[in-house]
Formats: C-alpha cells, structure tokens, sequence
C-alpha cells in the first residue's frame, strides 16, 4: 500500500440544519460506536463527553417570537492553522494527510488540555474519569474502537475505524481506493431526517462539495481562519446569521449561574 | 528526538528547536563535569584545606584581614590579599629587604618580658593570625600551640582532638578541633609540617611537627614588635566582637584578660565570637 | 544539632519557635500533598476544571509563580553578566525563589495533566511547534540549572561544609556560576516567553491571540518583559517580607534602591510596549478575527476595568514611583511599589488564564464561572506551604544574605 | 577486609552509574507509560467474528427494524434496517441504545416483595411460590359480580399475542378487566371512532400523501408513533416542490422540538386547546371553508335541532371569543383555518405531550370534529382504515373481556393490579393507578425488568426478560395505515430468575385453579406466536419484507408459514395490503356521550377556567412535559446520559424551565434553584430562563433523574407528576403552582 | 590488606554487579513465562505432510477482517479422530475437539487494544510475506513459551528479544518504531490514525 501515489482524501460533513430536529440520535449512534462510557453520577454538560454535542440555539427574540434551532457539533476538523494540532507537545495531535482528519491519539495524550483551550469550537472532551460501564455492558463495546482511560484528551474523527474497515474491505477486493459508501461515520448513519451528508469535498461530483457549492452553507467562526471540514446550512436567514455571529452579548445584566 | 527515532523529521524547525536544545543540555553537562574533574584533581591532591582557608579568608570582613605591615604602621591602610601567607608576597619580600620598619611605639612601653598587654607572649615564640605560637626548636623541629590570648578565649576546653603522628599539616589547614560548648572549633595550623609528637592536657596541648621540605619556613609568621600592635587590634577587635552580640562590656586600657572569658559571660554567642577570633567565620 | 547547623554568627530564632512558626506550613503541605494524592490516584475528577476550563487555578498558579521566579533568573543575569555587584546582597535568596517557583510549578504541573507517567513522551516525540513544548524542555532545564545553583548554597551549610569533598565541588561550583547564570538567563528568556506565547498563539481565543512577532506572538515579548519588571520587585517585596518578619536587617538600603530603580525602568518599557499591542489588538487583531474588542469585556465582572487596573493601576503608577528616587528612597513608596507591580503581573496572567477561558467562542455559548475545588485549592496552597518551608529552612541554615553578619556588626 | 560506610556509598555509586547502562531505567520508564496505557481496569472489547442480525424494536409500541452487530452472539451496535417498512431505517436514540438494557443496573433478577423496613420502602427476595400463592388467595377472594372488585393487568402494548393471553386469563377469573393506557397520538382516532354511529374499524394517519398537519401538542418530530415515518417525510421534504411540500403547524404552549422545527408555532394558554379547535371550526363554517357535502350527508347533530347541537357549540367560539381564551389572535385563528382549507388533504392530529399528558376527551373531540369538517376520513392523505392482523382469535370470534382504557376504570376498584412489563414510553404518573386501586388491601404486581418507575409501588415484582432477552411480536404501530407484524428475536439468553410473562401467567392459573386451560396450557410462548404467524400465512394477504436483503415480497412468494417464521425472526416484518376504501358511517360532531354539549362548553373554556382566581393567586403555570421513550417507567440506555446529562439536550427531572422576565418578577435566577409548590406538594428544582417559555408557565421535566443511570432509581425519589393535579377524566397537563426561592 | 585504588574497584564492582543485573538478572524478573496449551508444530501442517499455505488456516473473511488464529472448528475439520500418534493431538482431539472448545491459545504477536494492524493490507496490497513479521514462525516444530511483561501484560516479541533494541532478525520487535521504519522505507504514510484506534 504506496500512499504517497494514493489520491488524497478530505472528508468532510455538511449538516443541513433545518433537518436537525435534535433528537440527540447521532450522540447516541457515536457513543455507542466509539465505545464512550456513560456519565458517572457527578459529570455534567461541561465534564461529559460526547464527540459530537447538539447544541439548541435560538433567535433572541422575546416570546411568542422566539424560534430556535438545533446545531450538531462534532470536531469541525479544521483545515488550516488547525489550532489543537500545532499546541500538542508531543504529537498526540495530528492533520492525518490522506483523509484530511485532525487525529486525536489518546495513548499519545498526556492530558496537558492545551488542545482544548486552543479549540473554539470546544470540540474535544477530556477524560475527567477512568471509564465505567454498568457490569456486563463492557460486553457491547466495540472491537474496531479503543476505550481510553482516565487523564487524556479525545474527540471526534469521523469515525476513522470505519474508514480502516472501508480500507480492509477493498484490499479485501484488491482495489486501492475505498468505495464511498463503505465509509459513512456512525452519526451520518443514525440521523433520522438525513440531515448529515458525508463525503469527499476534494472530490468535485461528490454530494458534500454539490452542497458546499449550493449557497446557504457556511461555517462555523469562519474568519478565524481555520477551514474547517464541517459545513452547515440552512434556508433560513436567522440560521445562518446566529451562527456566525461570533460573541453573543450578554443579555441585559443576568445574573449567570456557571 | 533524535535523528533515528520515530517521528524525528529534518525539518528547520526540528533542528534549531532541537540544536538549542542539545546545545544547552551540552553547555549544562560540560559545566557540570568541568567542574567534577576540577573537583575530584583538587581533592585528590589534598586541597580541601587550602580552599576551606581561601574561603574562609574571604568570608572574613575587612576588618579582620589587615596586613602585617599595617600593624607595624609600614601602611596606612593595608588589606591583605593572601590569606596571611607572606611567604609568597613581593611587598612582604621588599619591604623586609628594605629593613626600613617602623617599631610600634607600644613596643617600647616596657612590658614585662613576654607579657603583653597582659598576656604571655614569650617573644622567643612566632605567632600565627589563628593565635598559635611556633617555636623552632634546636633539634630542628617545631613545636606549636595555642597562644594566651587564644587560651583564655577558650578556658577549658570540653574536647580536644589531636591529629595522630604522621599527620601532614598544611599552612592554614586544621591543626587540631577545640570543642567547647558544643561549638566545634578548628585550630588553624600556622606551619607546613608533619607531626612527629602530640602533647596532652598536662603539657598544655601541643604538637611536635618536622618540616615537611628541607627547612620550617615561618617567614609568614608575626614576631617581635608586630606582636603587640597584632594583640592590641585582637583586643579591639574581640571587644567589636562582643559589642555586636550586645554586651556593653569594656576593654578599657589596662584591662586584662580572664582566665577563662566565656565562662564570665556564658549568654554571649561563644561560637561566633571564636569563629571570629580563630578566624573560622 | 540545631545550632551547629546554623551560620556561625547569625541569630536564629531558638529551634522551638521555628517549629512553631513550620508547624502549620507543614500540616498546609501534607493536605496538599493528600489533595495532589487523590488527584493522582483518582484522577482530576477531584478538580473543578472542565471540558470548557479546562486550565484552572494551577496553570494560573504555574504563570504567575514562573513571572515572580523571574527575580532569580534576572539577578543572575545583573549580577554574573552585567556585573552589577550590589546584587551579590541578594542573589542567594534570589536562587532560592527561583527554585522554589519553577519546582512548584513543574510538580503542580505533574498533578495538573491527566498522565504525569507520560510527559517523557514530550522529549521523545517532541511537537517543536508547540509553545508547552517550549515550556516543558526549558523548564526542566531551567530547573535543573537552579538545582545546580542552589546546590553550593545548601554545601555552605556549616555541617556540610566540614566534608572535604563537598566543599571542594563547592568551589569548584561556584566558579562556574557565570556560565550557569548565562544558560539560566536564556532558559528563562524563553520560558518566559513561551508561557506568553502559549496564550497569544491560540487563534481559537481571539481575547488571547495576539499577531506575531516574527514567528512569536506579540506576548511571547510582553511576559518576558513583565516578568523582569515584576522579578527585582518580588525580590524587593520578599526580601523586605523576610527583614520584618525576621526583624533582621539583611541587606543594605541602597540594594533594595536598586531592585526599585531597575523594576520602574523595565516596567515603563513593559507599559509602553502593553499599550501599544493593547491598541493593536483593539484596532486591528480582534476585528480581523470577526470580534468587537469590548465584546470582551462585556461580562461581568471582567470589564475594562481589569485593563485599566493592569496597565495603569498595577503598571504606570507603580513604575512612576519606582522611577522617582525621593520616592524609591522611602520604603513604604518602595514597597507599596513593589507590591503593584507583583499585583499587576498576577493581574495579567489571571486575565490571560481565566479570562480566555471564560470568554464564549462559539454563538450560542454561555459565559462561564470555574470555582476551584478544595482539592486544587489545597495544592495551590501546598505550593506556597512548600515555598514557605524551602525559603525558612534556607534562610535558617543556608547564608542567604551575605550582609546580614556585616550588617549585625555594624 | 572491613567493609566502611565510605565503601558502601561508593558501592552503590557504582552500581547507580551502572544501571545507566543496562535496560533496567530505560525499560521501566518505558514500560511504565505502555502500564497507563493499559490499565488492566479499562474494559477491553470482545473480539470475535463480526455476524450481522435483525430484530424488532420492542421498547415502545412503534415496532422500529434493528440490525444487529454482533461480535460472536453479543450485539455490540444497533442501527436502523434501511428500507424497514415500519421505520424507514431509523432508530430513535434509545432504540439506538437498547443493547445495553440487559446490564442497565437497576435490573430486578429475582421475584422480589416490597416491605417495610426500619419506616423505609425496600425490596426484598421472595419465592415466585410465594408470590403466586399470595395472587392466588387474592383471586379466590374476589366475588363474581362485583364491579368495584376487579382484578386488572394493565397492558401499554396491547394487540400482542400476550395480550390476548392475558385477555384470556381475565376471561376465566372474576372481575377480570384488561386494561391499556390512553395511547399518546391515537386517542384521536380513538375518539374518532366513538363518534361514529357504526364501528369503522381501525384507522391510521395517511402522512405521506397530507399536505397539511395541525397539530396539538403532538410529538411529531420526536419520537412519535412510528419516528421513522415522520423523519422519512421531513428528510423528503428537500426534493420536493416547496408548494406540495407538507406544512406542519404546531398549537403547543412549550416550545418544543416539534413547534421549533414546524412551519408555525402557535403558542396556545395552556390548556385551552378545546377553545382554540372550536374557534377554527367556526371560521372553517362560517366561511363555508368545510365539507359541505360530507357534513350534510353524514353529521347527525349538525343542524340547529335542540340548541344543543355542534352547530350551537360553535357559533360561541368567534374568533374573537376564542381569542380571548387561548391567547391567540383572531386573525391568527381565522388564518390558521384558512390554511388548513387551503392545503387540503390536511389532518388535525392531538395527543399532547408524553410527559404533560393527553388531552382530554373533550379536546380530542373538538380536533377529531375539525378532520371531519375538513372530510378528511377515508381518504388519501387523510385518516384512513386498515384492517386488523389476522387473527384466528380475534375478538370478533372469541368474546373476551374488553379493553378498556385506564381512565375509563371506575375510581377504588381495581383488587388486584398486574403490570405488564411492555412499555408505551409515555408518562403515567402513580397518582393515576392509586386513584383505581381500592383504597384498602389491594394488590399490584409488576411483571417488570427493572425495579424502577410504577414498579417501585408493586407489591410482588417477577422479573420479566428485557428487550432482545426474549421472543416477542410486535404489531402495527397506532398511527399505520396498516396493518404490520414483526418479531423481536431472543439474540441473548436472559438470565436465571427471569421468567417470561406468559409461563408465568401459566403458572399463575393452575396455582390460582382458574380454568385457562385451553390450547395455552402446555404449550410454549413460541409455539403460541408461530400459531399466530400461521394464521397470517394463511390469510395470505400482504407482503413480507425481509432484513437481510431488504426485499420485498408478496406473501404469496413464501414457501410455507414456517418460512415465514424464519424471515420474520430474522427481523422480517409482514405488511398487511392496502384495506378498501370503506363507506363512512354516521357520525356526530359532538360524540355519542349525552352531555357532551355541556362538557365541551365547558371545556372550551380552558382548563383553568372554573376557578379563574385561584390562577392570580398561585402566579404559576405548571406543566410537565417529556420524551417519549425516557418519560416511561421503563429503563433507558445508560448511554443516554448524552443527552441528558452530559450536553443538557434534553431536560432531566428537577430541570424547569421559565420565561426571563416571569423569572426576574418573582426573583428567581438563571440556573438557580427554586421550590414549585402546588396543592400536592412542594419540590426543590433547577430553574433556567428560556425566553421561548410563555410568561407565568412553569415548564417541568418528566424525565430521567441523574441516578436512573447508574442506580435501580429511574426518576428520583420526587417526580414532577407527583404534583401534578389530576383532572378528573385523568389528564395532568396544566397544573396551579407557586415558585419561589 | 591496603589495595591500592580500593576506592575504585569497589566502585568498579557496583557498576560490573548492575550490570550483570540489568542485562540478565532483570528480564527474568520482568518477564513471566507460559506454556502454550499445546504443543503445534507449523512443519508438520505446511509442510509435504499436510501441505498447507499460511492462509488456509490464518484467512481473511470476504470484508478484509483478518481471522487470526483459526477456531478449534478449523482443527476439528481434519483432526476428527486422532491422525498421528502424538501426545499433544490427543489433548487436541480428546479436550478441545470433542468438547468444541477453544484452545486458549497465547498470541506471540498480540498487539495491544489500541492498535490497528490490516493483514489484508500488508498481504494482499503491499504483498509483504508473513515471515517479514512473523519470522521462521511457521516454520517451527514446537512452540516457545509464551512470555508476557509483568508491568505491561504485553507479549515479549512487541519489544522484541533484546532487551537493547538492537535486534539480529528484521522480525525481531513489533513496537511502533519498527512499524514506523517499515513504512518509512517503503515510503508508506506514517500517520498516528493509520495504525491507532
């Protein structure tokens, strides 16, 4: 296997966030692949993990007009200046350069949390305890991921072992390139309404660069400058606009709870 | 890491990152072991004493390091910068050439023979800045013990420990331990010497030494009319140091020593003043 | 015992007060060493960080005590290189501060990452872009630099010192103190600058980020410049700490003149150059990156305030005294001085550390609040317990101040 | 030679430097970061062969395809079965975690007896023996005769081979009532049918081909009736024609996931939804917007003939009027009415929330009112017939006892209560069940797999397998067009001291010396569903949809019943073929209940209405709401605490929720805690400020507590249902309440 | 006795004792040996005997899953009843076969959890013969004890035979370096995710 004369890949995501009636489905569906442990009694929203999180978001305005929405954020595996890649002391991040997804490697990781400062997207999600499943239900983990421990950084990476398993399946075939449909990650693949598309963006025919194309995609903190991977869209105005609108002024003078 | 080693990449970044790196783990390891091989070739060849006095001396305030010739008024003011080794010294060498020295007046004044200021001061003896006399004896050995002054500084000693014939003594290195009150005091050697005989309590502790070269040399050594200017800045220079402890006790003219001083004053810190004294900061 | 390990010829308080006095450091550091156990053996579950702060009181902790450790470094560079040699008066106590900043810092930094067992890893597969790798290998070897210079301290305690060889390496040691200073004076330099740089390269935090310098954010400077302002102060505000709680004099007058006098002249530069990127940031950084500068200071309480209070508070007004000699000539000018300016370097880094973290990125974020546990609480106060404890069991037993004998005698 | 303390250190010295030189620090640095690498107490994955299966989703009424990943015989993953005609390859996010219900923690594995200990609830062990001995002195008491004496099994799965059993069961004892929940979604086409004259059999939603859904209150968009159906339309929506596309206008008082992803929300006071359906019907008439034709034919209480006709009901609902009620403008109402006529076929679907409750029987009378003015029965895009699944017993041949619907059961009558296992997903607060029991001595016994939700009230508990434990089927979900039937497969083996509902029943009659002795006894639960699969092959109507290779084929293409046993416990689903259009009977707009004219009237005034000041002196609102799936007595996933707990998706209980301004008037603060006070009691809860909350309403969570993830605790020891007020036809959805700090 | 340079030979002493400690006495303590559970040999089944290619029973499923060592079902498809005379096959056929047990057999090559490695990959790809990795493994008649690290669990031949890493046999050490190495001359990418999960 020559990767060097392998045609280099860029997979990303576009979520089309009017069809994200964030049922929480694709959290589940990753949970359960990438063998994350449920939450012991004390974690909470801002100690749990859960590679990609929906977050619900909303116009701002006073009810009845009030009107939100839902917004699915897995690692936004960014393209350029990828932040968390160039803070890691000891490479245990990485841009994996034939598929274009920022690598998070756990057993390199020693759980310094500078990658996590560094992302603004607050995409990756420390290790606050050794992982625990109710007795027996370690039976359900998934062979082709690895459970970490406790101390260490660890995110999303669209699903890489299935793209191992997509590889596996096409040596299997003696052919070098996988077939696209082979590789879908466990979210795209859970979500009800279809609202993730996933695929190749350097790959001009492929459906995620059509919708990239198609206007009313964006990204997320786009003028930071980090290309990332991950597109949204949406029909409607308010959507796209609350989404790059980069700092919500705090409302009148709450007082905030942390 | 290292060229090799998984992950290693020759890139700029990686070689100058890692070349200050290694520059300086170097820079620090080289020190390091500059200064182990220049430690072990000091101690190997017995150098410790010589240093401890080097340092010491150092440690030691201005006061407390006038020269001779300054004591003999050859000086106005005169520091000296030899750890009170004249065998060396070019001014030392000249000015005992020249012969021109000024007797201190004091010197004049008719003490009793050996005494003083008070004190035993035989003047057949040689005295040593670490109050020990030095006499040559005619069968060409020396003899060395602790001087007047410094004898009633310390009264009775708790513990004396002698070093064994044979010993090598080094100029400015230790003669023998003074233990008293539970301060440890060395005795400086004020000659070069092996020790040939060791005398005890009764005979007032002293030590028999034979050169260690051809010929005992004491060039470095007060004599005669030094002697009085040297014990009266002693005096002055023991009553600064019981002053500073707080003790307004007076020296005054005509005063002499007791016996025993520490045990008059037994509040004093005893063992800063005879680090003082013995010039053991 | 006790007093045969004491330097002939300084006071001491009798051994029982001194007990006293360790007594309830001691008992502060075994808490902290149980909280640092439990977050070892458990994992940082014990601490209050989260996924979002996910740097808490300990990276705080680590950046200001490494800026205020800069005293030593900065000492040693006046004092071995610039051969500014009234500084003599406090260099020993100097190296004692650094040493006690840095090792405290690397061991709340083992407690602070999630798998101390792995922070080889950073040597072996080093990431040369990284500013923490930049930390990790300067302050290791900046700590090892310290351990060498504090080593002929400790061998100039009076029992140590009876041993031949160790007094020979002793000498030999302190010989060589020039080339140690030098590599310290670099070391430092860099560390300094990369716990600056850590924060201004996060282009994902655009209240941190800050353009750069050549390949070096504008704070990769900036920390190095508040550092040495601040370190002289440090020594300054300590050794005057030490004095009156010793009731000692331990230095001359016109040493701590001079610590003023070099604080106020490098805290105006440090001021300067603060408010030129301050108005970079504001007019060019922050918009670039798609923010409204004051955006940032919009959440209570982390308002302009806090900038104002860092620059002219905590900078101006402290270098102005420090640089007016009739003022600098009055101790409670010099200390309160002194004082500011440590204040204002803690300022900074605070704003730098949970100010960052507290700002939301993202839209629909929520500003946040992070109250340490008990836990990290007790190792933060482990730390200074610690430094407490280093500090009186070297000024008991070590010569810290050469002048304090001269200065009893005189 | 005398060794020295000199020559030891340098002894040692030596062998310092030495061990530089060997692996030993190398190695163990090494060795140490591969041990935390490695630590032996992080689980390590089974290995194995990767096999795929197929299963049925038993873990509420939907009956959603599974594809199985397992390693060796351990499902590891479950996705949906693209394709799956119930489900439309998709999986709800606990049917995505129903793997791991087998190790949920809070698992009954043993017959357990709740006793009193120490003034504390416990459960203790107990002999099935003894628990069926105890059952069967109850039976033996109860006297033949007397309604107000009854022995029920509540069943919130019902149309399942063990309800039919159960049916029987009741059948041979006395007093036996079997009875099912108000189901959530259908209790419009329940109401629907009670307002016909002749019975019209059962009834679906036609979604695909509606231009049009008003909805009240309804889940649609999360876990409601079948979900992959809905998803399946929202995912087609991109390609369609944005005129045909189907509009969806949600008349809710919480914002919820539905009314923030539907075209309008119309946030509605709370419990005035009669108001508001009775205000579109007057637009929908006034304006001759409605089936003129249908209505003339058909309404036999249309015309103005007693005054107390739907007409006269009606006229008093002006927009204006019910305006005033609801809270919504008249313009709104007026245009709301005009769209549903405009966008026919349109359907008018209630239910309300699964945690806030169902409607009540008035309001789904008036919306059920609304599809028959639009004529939307029996009609593409409308609601309209199936047919039932074969069934060589059905009801129609074998008089049993009827079904009855819980709120339907006579206060203190219920002896002895069995709870069925199956869950429906939604809530059904205790206070419910009490208020049947009798008020002394009565019996519940739950046949549950987890000691948690209404269990935790039961007397007895036999633990029953759960989901992929045991062999179940699964018939079509409420909301089908028609008819369907799957089988869940037994993929685990359950562990000793279960023991499965039906043997159990067995063994229940012969201790118990009921005469339920006819094909049932002696033979297997198994034997019993290939019984029913038989009966299907031989009605040979329909076609079989198989997992494995997501064809489709008419059951006329099937071999033998057997081979259909084999597809459809392969996860194979039979879908009935499409029933006939049936000529609709007579109906009346106001229902067949005698004083429904009053009751609406009343109803029409809103909920609160009867004691308007009692509102201004509570100054809030409650009301609960919840998901389906998590606001059951049931267990889900421990991996659910994603969406609870770790990302605050969803709300967990003692979560709330209330307006920012209603918040700072009464003082409370964002992320504060507050107390909710209402006349059944007092509960301490999490306050967040929502401005998408309406001012004075108290939005509460009915959902899982932290512990119900890791612990036997499924909600708490306080839930928000608790302090629910109950109507009397048993709907809790709008509840006074004080909140203060 | 005065030696001259005691000093030094003492110290001399420490050095040589921890040497002779770290180069053998540690490897001992580290590692612990077992015994596989029966004694296989490869010659006999690839050999002219049996004639078997590694991958008729180390095959590949149709999806590229590599299905390591073969089931016990695989064993009992030729050892039904006892083929040879040999001790070892009737513990294979009388506790393993007969019962359809697993023999639990201890993987020289194991790497850890979370480590990827593709045969289908390196075989059918790159086409890398199995001994590249695995050595004469194949070619053996008996089987070596299995030795495990006690800090690590890891089986020895990760860090390969010697302890110093410098290895005589190119299959010698399976750790990451020498994957790494590997896939550096042969101008394979090295990135973390391509052999990590």
């Amino acid at each position: 296997m020559d990767t060097k004369n392998k045609k280099q890949h860029r997979y990303g995501m576009v979520i089309d966030l009017d069809k994200c009636t964030g049922c929480g489905a694709c959290m589940v569906a990753c949970a359960v692949e990438n063998n994350i442990p449920p939450a012991t009694a004390k974690a909470t929203d801002r100690t749990g993990i859960t590679w990609v999180r929906v977050y619900k978001f909303d116009n701002g305005l006073p009810f009845p007009n009030n009107r939100s929405a839902y917004i699915p954020m897995p690692c936004q595996q960014c393209g350029e200046h990828t932040p968390c890649v160039s803070v890691c002391p000891q490479k245990a991040v990485e841009v994996d350069a034939a598929s274009g997804i920022v690598a998070q490697i756990p057993v390199r990781c020693l759980g310094c949390r500078y990658c996590m400062t560094a992302c603004p997207y607050h995409a990756r999600y420390f290790n606050w305890w050794d992982p625990v499943w109710p007795a027996g239900m370690e039976k359900t983990l998934n062979p082709d991921v690895s459970p970490r421990m406790r101390g260490v950084v660890e995110k999303c990476n669209f699903c890489h072992e299935r793209l191992q398993a997509a590889r596996a399946k096409a040596a299997a075939e003696g052919r070098d390139e996988i077939d696209p449909s082979d590789y879908q990650p466990a979210c795209v693949e859970a979500c009800p309404t279809g609202a993730i598309t996933f695929g190749d963006l350097a790959d001009p025919n492929s459906e995620v660069a059509q919708l990239v194309q198609n206007g009313h995609a964006f990204r997320m903190l786009e003028t930071l400058g980090t290309e990332p991977k991950v597109y949204y869209r949406s029909d409607q105005a308010w959507v796209r606009q609350i989404a790059q609108q980069e700092v919500q002024k705090p409302k009148a003078k709450e007082k905030v709870h942390g | 890491m290292f060229p090799g080693v998984y992950g290693f990449t020759w890139e700029p970044g990686n070689l100058i990152f890692l070349g200050i790196f290694y520059s300086v783990v170097a820079i620090i390891l080289g020190t390091m072991g500059i200064v182990l091989v220049r430690s072990l070739k000091d101690f190997q060849s017995q150098k410790a004493d010589q240093i401890r006095w080097k340092l010491d001396f150092e440690d030691l305030p201005e006061g407390n390091r006038t020269c001779r010739h300054e004591l003999t008024g050859e000086f106005r003011h005169r520091t000296c910068e030899r750890g009170f080794d004249c065998r060396e010294c070019p001014d030392h060498a000249k000015l005992v050439a020249s012969k021109i020295r000024t007797i201190h007046p004091g010197y004049e004044t008719g003490d009793e023979e050996g005494c003083i200021l008070g004190f035993d001061m035989p003047l057949e003896r040689q005295y040593h800045r670490g109050h020990t006399w030095v006499m040559t004896e005619p069968d060409g050995t020396t003899t060395v013990g602790l001087d007047d002054f410094g004898s009633r500084l310390i009264g009775e000693p708790d513990e004396v420990r002698l070093p064994a014939a044979g010993t090598s003594l080094h100029l400015n290195g230790t003669a023998w331990h003074f233990k008293k009150n539970g301060s440890d005091l060395r005795i400086l050697s004020p000659v070069d010497g092996e020790v040939i005989q060791t005398g005890g309590k009764k005979a007032g502790w002293y030590l028999k030494l034979k050169p260690l070269g051809k010929k005992m040399d004491t060039r470095h050594l007060l004599r005669g009319a030094e002697i009085r200017p040297w014990l009266a800045r002693e005096m002055e220079r023991l009553e600064f140091s019981l002053a500073a402890d707080g003790v307004g006790m007076s020296l005054a003219d005509g005063g002499a020593l007791v016996e025993d001083l520490s045990k008059e004053y037994p509040s004093l810190d005893w063992d800063a003043v005879w680090g003082q004294m013995f010039l053991e900061p | 015992m006790d007093k045969q390990l004491i330097i002939r010829g300084l006071r001491r308080s009798p051994l029982s007060k001194f007990l006293l006095w360790i007594l309830p450091w001691v008992a502060l550091l075994g808490l902290g060493l149980y909280a640092g156990y439990l977050c070892l053996a458990r994992g940082l579950n014990q601490t209050n960080m989260d996924n979002r702060f996910a740097f808490g009181l300990w990276i705080y902790l680590d950046l200001t005590i490494i800026a205020l450790g800069a005293g030593a470094f900065f000492t040693g560079f006046l004092l071995y290189i610039l051969k500014k040699d009234q500084l003599k008066a406090v260099i020993n106590s100097a190296v004692v501060l650094g040493l006690i900043c840095y090792s405290g810092a690397i061991v709340v930094l083992m407690v602070d990452v999630g798998q101390p067992l792995r922070a080889w890893f950073t040597f072996w597969h080093p990431n040369v872009h990284s500013m923490l790798t930049e930390v990790t290998f300067c302050i290791t070897c900046y700590l090892t630099v310290l351990l060498v210079e504090y080593a002929p301290l400790v061998l100039r305690n009076r029992k140590l010192r009876q041993i031949p060889s160790l007094l020979v390496f002793e000498f030999h040691l302190h010989k060589v103190m020039y080339v140690l200073a030098g590599v310290g004076t670099f070391l430092s330099f860099f560390h300094q600058g990369s716990l600056g740089g850590l924060y201004g390269v996060l282009r994902g935090r655009p209240f941190a980020f800050r353009e750069g310098i050549g390949i070096w954010p504008s704070t990769f400077f900036l920390f190095i410049l508040s550092a040495i302002a601040a370190g002289p102060s440090f020594i300054l505000l300590t050794t005057w700490l030490v004095s009156k709680l010793s009731k000692k004099e331990l230095v001359k007058r016109e040493v701590l003149s001079l610590l003023g006098r070099i604080s106020g002249i490098l805290l105006m530069v440090y001021v300067l150059f603060k408010t030129i990127d301050t108005l970079i940031w504001i007019n060019h950084t922050a918009p670039a990156s798609g923010f409204n500068p004051f955006d940032f200071y919009s959440w209570e309480p982390f308002g302009t305030w806090l900038l104002f209070a860092e620059i002219v508070v905590c900078g101006l007004l402290p270098a102005i005294i420090l640089l007016d000699k009739k003022r600098r000539e009055q101790t409670g000018w010099l200390v309160s001085a002194a004082f500011l300016v440590c204040v204002g370097v803690m300022l900074n880094r605070f704003v730098f550390t949970i100010q960052t973290l507290a700002l939301p990125t993202l839209p629909f974020d929520r500003f946040l609040s992070y109250v340490p546990s008990w836990q990290e609480t007790a190792t933060f106060l482990a730390v200074v317990a610690y430094g407490v404890l280093i500090y009186s069991l070297s000024f008991r037993y070590l010569p810290l101040f050469p002048q304090e004998k001269e200065l009893r005698q005189s | 030679m005398k060794i020295s303390r000199r020559d030891l250190f340098k002894f040692v010295g030596g062998s310092a430097v030495g061990a530089f030189l060997t692996p030993i620090p190398w190695k163990l640095i090494d060795d140490a970061a591969i041990w935390s690498q490695n630590w032996s107490w992080i689980p390590r994955p089974l290995h194995g062969e990767i096999r795929t299966k197929f299963t049925t989703c038993t873990l509420c009424p939907a009956g959603c395809g599974a594809r199985v990943r397992c390693v060796g015989d351990q499902p590891v993953m479950l996705t949906g079965v693209t394709r799956h005609p119930v489900s439309r390859g998709t999986l709800c996010p606990a049917g995505l975690g129903g793997h791991h219900l087998p190790y949920h923690p809070g698992r009954a594995l043993q017959p357990l007896q709740r006793v009193q200990k120490n003034g504390k609830i416990e459960f203790a062990p107990v002999s099935r023996e003894a628990v069926e001995a105890a059952l069967a002195a109850a039976i033996s008491r109860l006297k033949p005769g007397t309604p107000n004496e009854s022995i029920v099994i509540l069943d919130q799965q019902p149309g399942r081979t063990i309800s039919r059993v159960y049916r029987r069961f009741l059948e041979s004892v006395p007093n036996g009532v079997y009875v099912t929940t108000s189901a959530l979604g259908g209790d419009t086409l329940c109401v629907l049918q009670e307002m016909m004259e002749k019975p019209y059999g059962p009834v679906g939603y036609d979604l695909e081909n509606t231009r049009m859904i008003l909805s009240f209150g309804a889940p649609l968009l999360d876990g409601w009736g079948t979900p992959g159906r809905m998803m399946e339309i929202i995912k087609a929506q991109g390609s369609k024609d944005p005129d045909y596309r189907l509009k969806i206008i949600q008349v809710e008082t919480r914002q919820s996931r539905t009314a923030s992803f539907a075209d309008e929300w119309v946030a509605i006071n709370p419990g005035t939804e009669a108001a508001f359906a009775l205000g579109l019907a007057h637009v929908l008439i006034h304006e001759n917007l409605y089936d003129q034709d249908l209505i003339r034919r058909k309404a036999i209480d249309f015309r103005k003939k007693d005054g107390r006709a739907y007409l006269n009901l009606v006229e008093q609902f002006t927009p204006e009027y019910a305006a005033g009620i609801s809270g919504i403008a008249p313009d709104r109402i007026i245009a709301t009415a005009r769209t549903l006529a405009q966008n026919a076929p349109a359907i008018v679907i209630g239910g309300g929330d699964p945690g806030g409750g169902p409607l009540g029987k008035e309001e789904e009378t008036a919306i059920a009112g609304l599809n028959l003015l639009l004529g939307g029965i029996g009609r593409p895009g409308g609601i309209v017939a199936r047919r039932e699944v074969p069934d060589i017993m059905s009801t129609s041949h074998h008089p049993t006892v009827p079904e009855m619907e819980i709120r339907d059961v006579p206060d203190h009558s219920i002896r002895i209560l069995i709870l069925d296992a199956a869950e429906s997903g939604n809530a059904l607060p205790w206070a419910l069940l009490e208020r049947k029991l009798v008020p002394q001595g009565a019996l519940v016994v739950s046949l549950s797999s987890y000691l948690t939700g209404l269990t935790k009230h039961a007397g007895y508990i036999i633990p029953a397998p759960t989901y992929l434990e045991s062999i179940q089927d699964v018939p079509a979900p409420i909301d089908a067009t028609t008819a369907s039937f799957s089988l869940s497969s037994a993929l685990l083996t359950a562990p000793a001291g279960v023991t499965e509902p039906f043997e159990w029943v067995k063994r229940l009659a012969s201790v118990a010396g009921v005469p339920f002795v006819e094909e049932a006894q002696g033979s297997t639960y198994e034997a019993q569903l290939k019984n029913r699969v038989e009966t299907i092959y031989r009605a040979k109507r329909g076609t079989v949809f198989s997992s494995g290779d997501g064809k489709t084929v008419p059951i006329a293409e099937i071999s033998s019943a057997d081979q259909l046993w084999k597809l459809l416990s392969e996860g194979g689903c039979w879908i009935d073929s499409k029933a006939e259009t049936k000529p609709m009977p007579n109906f009346s707009l106001l229902g067949k209940t005698k004083d429904n004219f009053e009751r609406l009237q009343v109803a029409g005034q809103g909920r609160l209405s009867r004691e308007p000041g009692l509102v201004a002196a509570f100054g809030f609102i409650l009301m609960p709401f919840g998901w389906r799936g998590a606001t059951g007595n049931g267990q889900i996933s421990p991996l659910m605490t994603k969406l609870f707990q770790e990302s605050g998706l969803r709300k967990l209980s003692g979560q709330t929720a209330v307006n920012p301004e209603t918040g700072r008037a009464f003082g409370l603060t964002d992320g504060g805690q507050a107390w909710i006070e209402t006349e059944k009691g007092a509960m301490k809860v999490e306050v967040r400020f929502d401005a998408a909350v309406m001012p004075r309403v108290i939005e509460a969570a009915v959902g899982p507590s932290v512990e119900a993830f890791s612990t036997a605790e499924t909600q708490g020891t306080q839930n928000i249902l608790d302090l629910c007020h109950l109507d009397d036809d048993c709907a809790w959805r709008v509840t006074r309440a004080r909140v203060t700090t | 006795m005065v030696v001259k340079n005691r000093g030094r030979l003492i110290f001399l002493a420490g050095v040589l004792v921890m040497l002779v400690v770290g180069w053998f006495g540690f490897p001992r303590m580290l590692y612990q040996k077992t015994n596989q559970p029966i004694q296989f040999s490869h010659r006999v089944h690839t050999g002219d005997k049996a004639g078997l290619t590694c991958e008729d029973c180390h095959s590949f499923q149709a999806d590229g899953r590599f299905n390591g060592i073969p089931s016990i079902s695989k064993c009992g498809g030729c050892h039904v009843g006892l083929l040879g005379n040999s001790p070892d096959e009737k513990v294979l056929v009388e506790k393993y076969v007969a019962t359809n047990t697993e023999i639990p057999w201890l993987v020289y090559s194991r790497q850890p959890e979370n480590a990827y490695f593709s045969h289908v990959q390196h075989v059918r790809l790159a086409k890398i013969q199995c001994e590249r990795c695995h050595g004469p493994h194949g070619a053996g008649d008996t089987l070596r004890p299995y030795e495990s690290d006690r800090l690590t669990s890891y089986s020895r031949d990760i860090w390969g035979h010697s302890l110093s890493r410098i290895h005589s046999e190119v299959w010698d050490g399976k750790k990451m370096d020498n994957c790494a190495s590997c896939h550096e001359q042969r101008g394979v990418s090295n990135s973390c995710l391509l052999c990590h999960k």
